[in-house]
C-alpha cells in the first residue's frame, strides 16, 4: 500500500508513453521489499514522500522544494546542489533532497558493469532516482542527505575512478555527439577532444572562479545533434575545407531508387519517387551543385557545408578529408538578457592532439571574461556589451568576412586615435584662424 | 538505518583523497564493434523507425535499436535496462542527448529477439517501458528540465506535461511521416536549464505574478544589493518597511517592470514567484539549432499563455497535436517546422494552425523588438 | 574675369555629368552682366563670393559654413534656415546667406511660368541658386540675406499664391510620388492626399509644437519611388486586396517575344529570350503563381504583392480594384538611434476624400508622440522605447500577426495584472502556510 | 542696390498677412494629357533609355524625356529648362524625386525633335546640360545633400563627389545594361538629410575627430545640458576649465566614447569636429526602399573609410565603379545590389569587388550588432 494517495500522478500512468510514476512506484515497492537486504543510508520511504510532495504539486499548482543551501564536497564549489521540501513534517523522507552531477562518460557509452556499480551506490546512499541524463550531459542523482554526499563522493573516486560534474560559476561538464564512434559524419573525434579538455580543465570545473557558468559542446559536423550552437559558451562543430565525396554510382542508386532518401527518414509516407533535382539540388542553400547528365557535381568554393545533400545521400556522399572544426562563441539560453546562438570566431581549426591552437583560444577567451566579466554575466553578453572586436583583440584573430552574417548597416564607427591621420589633439586656436567663430 | 562508511574520514578530508579524475574514459566503454570501426564508418540507413545499421569501411554492421525512455529513471529500471544490455548486448548500453536508450547488436539476427523483447516490456500502469522509435521525419523523446519534481523555480511541472504530449504524439514517435524531424522540448521556467530556444515546438513554464515580498524575513535571508543586481529590468529597489511595529530593511518592486523572470527569486528566497493561477505554459515554435539549408532559428512565442493543467495539461497537448498536423499537413519534404512558417508567413502559420495573434506575442524586448516589426508592404490578407 | 580663382573647382567642369561649376559660372556672369538691370537685393557678386568660398573649402578639406541664428519670417517656425560664413571678409557676398523652402508642389508637375516668376523672385531678391529639390522634397532657395526674407515670403503669398515649406521640430512638407497622374501603378491619388493633408495639417507644419521633425510621404505603389517606408514617419504605400488583373494574351505577347520584360528596362544587355517560369513564376517571393497550358495563375490569397511580376508584364498585368495604402510607421535616418523603416501599423486603408479614418491614426499617433516623446526624438524612437503594442494601444488597432514579421523569440511577455487572475496582490502568511521558509 | 519693397511693412506684421496657405494645388500644373488620362493609365514602355511611353485607356499617350540634372540649379539653367518646354511641351515641365528633369510631349513625333534639342546643349566646360537617361536597369540620378556649398556639418562635399561619380558612371545613365536599377545617393554626415541609408550605393561623408572644444566661447555660446543631453552615448560631461586665469564652465569628452556623430556640434558650435585629414568617405551598398520580390533593407557598411580627395575624389568613384563592375558580371536579371550579395554571401561580396575586410565594419553598435555577427557553420571559405 502507498504511503500517500496519488489520485492525480496515477492518471500518469496511463498512454503507451514510459510513466515515470510508475517507475517511481516500483522503485518505492522495490525499497519497501528490499530483497536485498540493503542497509539504505536515507530513508526507505522517501520514494513514497517524493511522489506524495508531487502530488501535492499537482493539487497546488506550484511547487513544494525550497532553495538548497550550500552543500558540497570538501574542495570542490560545485556538483551538488542542495535542495530542501518545504513541508519536511509532512515528507520527512525528503526533507533534505540533494543533487549530485555525475561527469557522464563521451558518447553516453557505458557497460552495464559499471552502470550497475553506480546502481548499487545509489540505491544504498540515496533515493535510487536519478536524471538520465541532465540537460548539460550528467548523471544525476535525485535526492540524498548531507553526510551521504563525502561518502558517495569517497566511493565514486576510490571504487569507481569516478568524478563529480560541473555546477555554480564554472566550467560545465564538456558533452559531446557520438561522433566518430557511430556516424560517418564526424568531421572530427568529438570524444577524444572532450574527455582531454575535461582533464585539462579539472580545476575550472570543480573551482568556481568564472563570473558565471561556462560550457563546452562538440557537434562532429553542422547537423549539431547536441544543439552546442544554441547553447556552448564555446561550440565546437565539425566541418571540412575540401571537396565533398561523391560516388557517382550511388548518386545513381538514389536516382533510380535503389536507395531510399535520408536513410529512409521519410518512410512513413509517400512522397513520390525520388527527384534529385527537387529534393538535393533545388534546396541547396547556396545553389552550387548540379546534376546533369547523370552526373552530380558540386562547386566546393560556394558550398556551405549545410549537410543536406549529405543527409540525402548519405551512401553517395562523404565528407571531405581536411578536416576539422569551426569555434563559434557566446550561445546561452534567454536568460538574463536575451538568448544568443553561437557567433563564428574561428571558421576552422584542425582537431589534433594535443589540441594547442584550440586551448589557445579558449584560454584567451577565459583572460577576457575572467577580467572583464561582470558577475552573472555570460560570455555572450560580454561580447555584445564590449564588441565582436574586442573578442577578436583579445583572441588575436584577424577580422574577415565570415566573422559577419552581414556588415553593420549603421555607420557609427567608433575609430581609435591610432587609426586617424594626425591623432585627435587639436589646437582650437588654429582652427579658429580658418574659422571664425 | 546505521551510517555505513565509505572510508572517508571526516575528520582527515584530505586523507587519502582523490579528486580532479574527470569521468570515465570513453573508449572503455565502446562495444568491440564501435572500438573497432571507430572513424571508418561508411553510411547508415533507419531500417524502419527506431532502428538503425551503421555499415563500416570493414564490412561490419552495427544494428541499434533505439527506445524512448522518461530521463527521470529509478535504479530498478537502469537495472533492467541493463539485463536486456547483458542479454543481447554483451553488457553494453548508450543514452542519447535526447535522453534515448540505444541498445546496439553486431547481427540483424540478434536484432529480431531484442525488439520482440523490448516491445513486451510495460509498466504495471500499462505504459510501454523501452518503446521503440524516435528516429527520422518523427517526433523524438521531448528534453525536458526537472520541474515540482525537484526544481524550486518552476513554473510548471516537467515529468507530467512531457508524458501527456508524448501519449499525444506517440504515433508519430514511432512514425515518419512528417516532413522532416520535429524536436519537442520544455523547461520548466525561463532560466531554460534545458534550452528549449531552438525547438520546434518548446514548452515553457512561465510566471506571471510579480514577487510575493516577505519582508519580515526578507534582510535576514538574502542579500539584499544582490537581490537588487539580479534584476534585468531594473525593477527591484531598496525599500523600508513597516512590520508589526518594526522598520525592517527589505525591498520595493515596479510591477510594471517585471517580466516574471524569477531571477530575484534565484538570489532572494524570501521573493516567489510561483502561484497557481499565475502560473502555465508558453509555446514556442520553429526553432532549429542544425545548419541544414536554413541556419540555425530561434523558437517563436505563437501561445502567450496556457494554464496548468493536471495531471494532463489538455490544452497544452491539444495545442500542440494541432500544430503538428498543421505542419505535418502543409510543410514540403525536409522542411522544419519554422522554416514552413516562415515560407508561408507567420500570418499564415497562425490561420492553418487556428491559434489566436495576440498582443503578447509582439516583441517588445529592448531594441531588437524592432527587427521582428513587419518593414514591409510584402504581406497576406 | 572671375572674381575668385577656382582652380580645384574647375576641374569639376569636365566630364560628361552636368557641371554644377559650369552652372553656378553662368549664373555669376549674368549677374555681372545683368543684362536686364535687376536691381539686387542681395550681392551681385555673392554667386562669384559662394564659388570663391566653395574653392576654399576643396582647398581646405572642410566646410567653412557657420551654424544658423534663429531667422525666419514672422509667426512661423520653420520654412527658413540661417546660414552664415566663416570667412565673411573674404567673402562679403555670402557672408549672410540664409536657405529657404517653398513647398513644391504634388508629383513636382510645374508650369514654365510658375517657374519664371519663381526665377525672377529669386535672382531678384536671393542668389538666383536653388535646388531643384531638397531631400524632403521643397524648392531650396540658397542664399539670401535677413531683411529679404519677408519680402520674399510676401511676395510669394501675395503674388504667387505659394507657402513656405517646414523646417524645425514640425510637420516636414508631405511628398508624393507622380502616382495616378502618370503611373498605371498607382494605387491611390498621392498628390489629393498628399494636399489635402498638407492643407488640412498648415498650423503643424509651420509652427514647431512636436518633439522633433515629423514626415509624411505618399508611395502609390510598393515600388516606393518616393522612398517613404526609408524616410517618413508616416508611410503611406499604395495597395490592394483583390486579385491582380490578367490580360492572358498580354501574357502570351510577352511570352512570344512580342513585348520587352519590365517595359524595355533590359535592354541594354542580350539576357536571351524572356522565360516566364525563370523570371516571373520562381522570383515570386510568395511562390503564388503558376504558368501552365499557356495560362498564367494567381493565388490572390497567398500574393504579397511585392510588383514584380506587374513590373516584368505591365501590359499583362494590373493591380486589383479594391485598392488603398498600407500604413507605417517611424521610418527615419540613423540620427539618433539608428535607422529604422518603417513598422507596418495599417495593413490596409481605402484613401478616400475626406480621409477621416487616415486623419484619425495620424492624430492619435500626434497626441501619443506629442505627450510621451522626448525631445528631438524621433516616432519610430518611441515605439521602440515605448513598445509596438503601445502604438497599436494609442491608436485603437486591434493586433495581427500582419504586424510581425515573426512574433518575439524571447518570452518576457510583460503581463499586466488585469490580465492575470486573482491579480498581484497576493497575501504573503497565507503563502507560507503551504510552503515553509 | 536700393531696397525695394514687395509692400511688407515691417512695423504691421499682420497687415494683409496671407499665411498657411500651402502649395499651389497639383492638377493646375498638369499638362493637359495628364490631366485627362490622370488615373487610367495601361501601362508603359521605356523606348530607349531615358525615354518613356505611357499609354492610357483612351488611346492617349505621352511621352517623357527624362534628363539628369544636378540638383543644385540656378534660375539661368531654370530658365533654359522653362525654354524647352515652352518650345516643345506647351509651358509644362517635372522634376523627379531624383532630380532628374522631366519634358513630356504628347506625341511620338515631337520627341525626337525635342531628344535631339537636349543632345545638343552644352554648358561652356562641355558637360551636358541636360543629359537623356536615368531610367530601366541603370543607374539614375544621385540623390544627395548639400555638402561644403551649404552646410555647417558636412564631413565631404556633396555636388562634387556626386558629379565625379556620375561622370564615372555616366554610361550606365544612358545604358540599361545592370541586372537591376542602381540607385546611388550621397549624404555629407551622418545626419543623412537625404535618407541614403537604404540606397544601392551610399557615398556618406564621416568625421573621425571628436569635437574641439571652444573652451572660452562655449558657455557663452552654447547651453551646456543641451549639448550634453545631444550625445546619443553619454560622452560629453559638464566640466570646469581654466582658460588663462578664469575658471569656465566647459564640457569634457570621453573620447573613447565618441561616435563622431556631430550632435554635439548641432546643439553647440563650439565644438566644431571638421578636419581635414579626419573627415573622408564611408560607402555602404545594398539597401533598397522597393517591396519588389524581397523586402526593403539598409545599406551595410562595405568600405570604413577613404579620404576625402577634392576635386574629383578619386578612390572613392574608382571603388565604386569596381563595386558596379562586379555587380553588372556576377548578379542575376533583376537581382538588386543587396540581393546579389546576400545571394553570394557577404564574404564573396569582398572578393568578387575586390575590397578588404576590417574590423570596423562588424557591428558594435548597440544589442542589434548581434544579429549581423555569423551564427551558423554555414559561409564559404
Amino acid at each position: 500500500m502507498a504511503k500517500h494517495a496519488t489520485p492525480l500522478l496515477d492518471q500518469l500512468e496511463s498512454g503507451p508513453w514510459p510513466s515515470f510514476v510508475s517507475d517511481l512506484k516500483q522503485e518505492a515497492a522495490s525499497r519497501a521489499k528490499n530483497a536485498n537486504n540493503v542497509e539504505f543510508q536515507v530513508p526507505q520511504d522517501c520514494v513514497e514522500d517524493l511522489l506524495g510532495v508531487l502530488e501535492l504539486s499537482y493539487k497546488h499548482g506550484v511547487t513544494h522544494w525550497k532553495h538548497g543551501g550550500i552543500v558540497g564536497v570538501f574542495g570542490y564549489g560545485g556538483g551538488v546542489i542542495g535542495r530542501y521540501c518545504d513541508q519536511p513534517q509532512e515528507f520527512p523522507g525528503v526533507a533534505h533532497f540533494h543533487t549530485m552531477r555525475i561527469n557522464q562518460p563521451g558518447g553516453k557509452f557505458y557497460t552495464t558493469e559499471f552502470l550497475k556499480n553506480l546502481c548499487d551506490l545509489w540505491e544504498f546512499r540515496g533515493s535510487g532516482v536519478t536524471n538520465m541524463h541532465g540537460s548539460t550531459g550528467d548523471i544525476i542523482f535525485i535526492g540524498t542527505s548531507t553526510p551521504q554526499l563525502e561518502e558517495i563522493f569517497y566511493e565514486l573516486t576510490h571504487k569507481f575512478d569516478q568524478d563529480l560534474g560541473g555546477s555554480g560559476s564554472n566550467l560545465r561538464t564538456p558533452s559531446d555527439c557520438i561522433g566518430a564512434a557511430r556516424c560517418e559524419y564526424a568531421c572530427y573525434d568529438t570524444q577524444a577532444i572532450c574527455y582531454e579538455l575535461t582533464q585539462e580543465y579539472q580545476d575550472e570545473l570543480h573551482r568556481p572562479a568564472f563570473p558565471y557558468k561556462f560550457k563546452f559542446k562538440f557537434d562532429g559536423c553542422p547537423n549539431c545533434c547536441v544543439a552546442s550552437i544554441a547553447r556552448a559558451d564555446i561550440s565546437f562543430v565539425g566541418t571540412w575545407r575540401d571537396d565533398i565525396k561523391i560516388d557517382q554510382e550511388a548518386v545513381a542508386g538514389y536516382v533510380g531508387g535503389e536507395f531510399a532518401p535520408n536513410a529512409g527518414a521519410h518512410s512513413g509516407r509517400d512522397w513520390g519517387a525520388f527527384d534529385i533535382q527537387k529534393e538535393v539540388i533545388d534546396l541547396c542553400p547556396s545553389q552550387c551543385m548540379k546534376y546533369e547528365g547523370g552526373k552530380l557535381a558540386i562547386n566546393t568554393k560556394e558550398c556551405t557545408r549545410c549537410m543536406h545533400c549529405i543527409n540525402v545521400m548519405p551512401r553517395a556522399l562523404h565528407i571531405g578529408d581536411d578536416r576539422g572544426c569551426s569555434m563559434l562563441v557566446g550561445a546561452k539560453a534567454p536568460i538574463l538578457d536575451g538568448a544568443q546562438m553561437g557567433s563564428l570566431l574561428v571558421p576552422f581549426i584542425k582537431v589534433e592532439e594535443p589540441y594547442d591552437e584550440i586551448k589557445e583560444v579558449i584560454e584567451a577567451i577565459w583572460d577576457w571574461w575572467m577580467e572583464e566579466g561582470k558577475n552573472r554575466e555570460r560570455l555572450g553578453e560580454l561580447i555584445k556589451r564590449q564588441g565582436f572586436q574586442k573578442l577578436l583583440e583579445m583572441t588575436n584573430i584577424k577580422p574577415v568576412p565570415q566573422h559577419v552574417q552581414e556588415p553593420r548597416h549603421n555607420p557609427y564607427i567608433f575609430w581609435k586615435e591610432d587609426e586617424v591621420p594626425g591623432g585627435w589633439t587639436r589646437d582650437i586656436n588654429k582652427f579658429r584662424e580658418r574659422h571664425q567663430r | 538505518m546505521a551510517f555505513i562508511s565509505s572510508g572517508y574520514n571526516p575528520d582527515k578530508p584530505m586523507e587519502n583523497r582523490i579528486t580532479d579524475i574527470g569521468p570515465q574514459k570513453y573508449d572503455k566503454f565502446y562495444p568491440p564493434v564501435i572500438a573497432k570501426n571507430k572513424g571508418k564508418w561508411l553510411y547508415h540507413e533507419i531500417i524502419k523507425p527506431g532502428v538503425l545499421v551503421h555499415v563500416a569501411e570493414s564490412g561490419d554492421e552495427v544494428y541499434t535499436v533505439r527506445c524512448g525512455g522518461a530521463r527521470l529513471m529509478t535504479v530498478t529500471h537502469i537495472r533492467e535496462i541493463c539485463e536486456i544490455a547483458d542479454k543481447y548486448c554483451g553488457g553494453y548500453v548508450r543514452w542519447t542527448t535526447r535522453n534515448n536508450v540505444e541498445f546496439m547488436v553486431d547481427d540483424k539476427a540478434k536484432c529480431d529477439a531484442l525488439i520482440t523483447d523490448l516491445e513486451g516490456r510495460k509498466f504495471d500502469g500499462g505504459s510501454f517501458k523501452l518503446p521503440i522509435g524516435g528516429t527520422g521525419a518523427g517526433v523524438t523523446n521531448i528534453i525536458h528540465t526537472q520541474g515540482w519534481i525537484h526544481c524550486h523555480t518552476p513554473a510548471t511541472d516537467a515529468s507530467g506535461p512531457v508524458k501527456a504530449t508524448l501519449d499525444e504524439l506517440f504515433s508519430d514517435f514511432q512514425n515518419h511521416r512528417l516532413p522532416a524531424q520535429l524536436r519537442v522540448s520544455l523547461a520548466c521556467c525561463l532560466n531554460m536549464c534545458g534550452a528549449v530556444h531552438c525547438s520546434d515546438i518548446a514548452i515553457l513554464g512561465y510566471h506571471r505574478k510579480p514577487p510575493l515580498l516577505d519582508h519580515e524575513y526578507l534582510d535576514k535571508m538574502c542579500e539584499i544589493p544582490l537581490a537588487i543586481a539580479a534584476c534585468p529590468t531594473a525593477a527591484v529597489k531598496p525599500s523600508k518597511v513597516t512590520v508589526g511595529d518594526k522598520e525592517v530593511k527589505s525591498v520595493a518592486v515596479n510591477e510594471d517592470r517585471c517580466m516574471f523572470c524569477g531571477n530575484c527569486y534565484t538570489m532572494c528566497p524570501s521573493m516567489p514567484l510561483a502561484d497557481q493561477e499565475g502560473d502555465g505554459i508558453v509555446l514556442m515554435v520553429g526553432g532549429k539549432v542544425s545548419n541544414r539549408i536554413s541556419m540555425p532559428k530561434f523558437s517563436k512565442v505563437v501561445v502567450a499563455f496556457i494554464p496548468n493543467e493536471p495531471p494532463r495539461w489538455g490544452t497544452t497537448t491539444a495545442t500542440i497535436k494541432r500544430i503538428v498536423e498543421a505542419y505535418a499537413a502543409g510543410a514540403n519534404k525536409y522542411e522544419r517546422l519554422g522554416d514552413w512558417a516562415e515560407r508561408i508567413g507567420w500570418e499564415r502559420f497562425f490561420d492553418k494552425c487556428e491559434l489566436e495573434f495576440t498582443h503578447h506575442l509582439i516583441d517588445d524586448f529592448r531594441d531588437p523588438a524592432y527587427y521582428t516589426w513587419r518593414q514591409s508592404t510584402q504581406f497576406k490578407f
